[in-house]
């Protein structure tokens, strides 16, 4: 499948970019960290620490083993700092 | 109900009266703001990111899950992001309810589930650089109260 | 720290603006107001009848406890007595502190103390003549929270 | 002794004054609900059920067996109805 990764404050820094597609057999977010820090040592950059990370599947917040499905958007952020 | 996601300083104060106008029959309005707070004595500026689409779906559900708990006549929620200075308006709620114990629980909910479920995060510039502010443990501990 | 008891109304919103303003330094502002509310549709006036001397007094200590308890930059009470419009505000208070835990429950305590600590009286107009409100248990029991 | 006497909404509406000066070798502000409500029964209308009244000594709110004291001035009133 096809899926637009969009990531937020640290982990866009450490990526270095703000938006991607990718296209991946992953079935979680899980599967997508592991399956994209094999690819590049920028992701495991950011996704080292998977318990200072949020995931987003199509805009609600989520958890790293929710079926991804027909996902069109997964965000990976830090935890919300907002008020 | 006015939900506001933007880059523009608002006036809190009229926002409090215009607010409190328009929930005729309410008879205790409760507000929040938020200040840009200089900790440090060295912030020149606080920058806010957030997630386009989903801040204001985020907000929504906050604000629908407050209405559906508590006895409400209207809340207001305004978020700004972009950069801040020091002594700015970050955000503000507002409740307005018949008794004074719902406008109180409903505008701390809020506050709480803004804190940790809304997609902003903060940036701290100063003098030496930038940093992250890094989530408080204490604020997601707070969603366990509701 | 203002404290004010008049009788004249005064506007919710450029108090708000004043305090906040005021308290630099504070990331927290919470205010309660307090407006004149018509529960039976028949009120024509509500009268605030107050204790002069007594009034500021207990008003005074309250604000002194709300301080000596919580972490707090400032402290605004507002109280009006005398004859009240529907629509009008009665009352605000306002809490202006680094955090919003010691702002909230600042505000939640002072307006529940006023309730039932500060010596005024309320006496609804009607079509049908005068009545005067009864205190609430709930409200004497809701000092037992803090 | 002697000591100005307040009263505030409906227990000033039942006595029809708002503040009298009484001499009175009352200990207490219910020795003084005693004497007063054997004098007349407006106070008697006023002070029948104390469980609805409160009162102030020299302005701070106290119990109906605190000491009168020196007191100048003892309130009575209902439960307050403020905020």
């Amino acid at each position: 499948m096809t899926v637009d990764l969009v990531y937020f404050a640290w982990v866009r820094e450490r990526i270095g970019v703000a938006r991607e597609t990718v296209t991946t057999t992953a079935r979680t977010p899980a599967d997508l960290i592991a399956e994209l820090s094999a690819r590049d040592p920028r992701y495991g950059a950011a996704f080292g620490d998977v318990s200072a990370l949020r995931v987003a599947i199509d805009q609600e917040l989520s958890d790293f083993d929710t079926p991804l499905e027909n996902a069109k958007e997964v965000a990976f952020f830090p935890p919300m700092t907002g008020g | 109900m006015r939900l506001s996601v933007q880059p523009d300083p608002f006036d809190m104060g009229a926002e409090l009266n215009r607010f409190t106008n328009d929930a005729s029959g309410a008879g205790a309005i409760v507000s929040f703001g938020g200040i840009v707070r200089d900790d440090t004595g060295t912030m020149t500026a606080l920058e806010l990111e957030h997630y386009p689409g989903m801040t204001e779906k985020a907000i929504g559900q906050i604000a629908q899950q407050a209405r559906d708990r508590w006895q409400l006549h209207d809340v207001l929620i305004i978020h700004r992001y972009g950069r801040l200075q020091v002594g700015a308006p970050i955000m503000m709620v507002a409740t307005a309810a018949r008794h004074r114990k719902d406008a109180f629980e409903a505008a701390d909910f809020l506050m709480d589930y803004l804190k940790s479920r809304a997609p902003f995060w903060k940036k701290e510039h100063g003098a030496e650089g930038t940093s992250w502010v890094d989530a408080k443990d204490s604020d997601e501990a707070a969603l366990n109260r509701w």
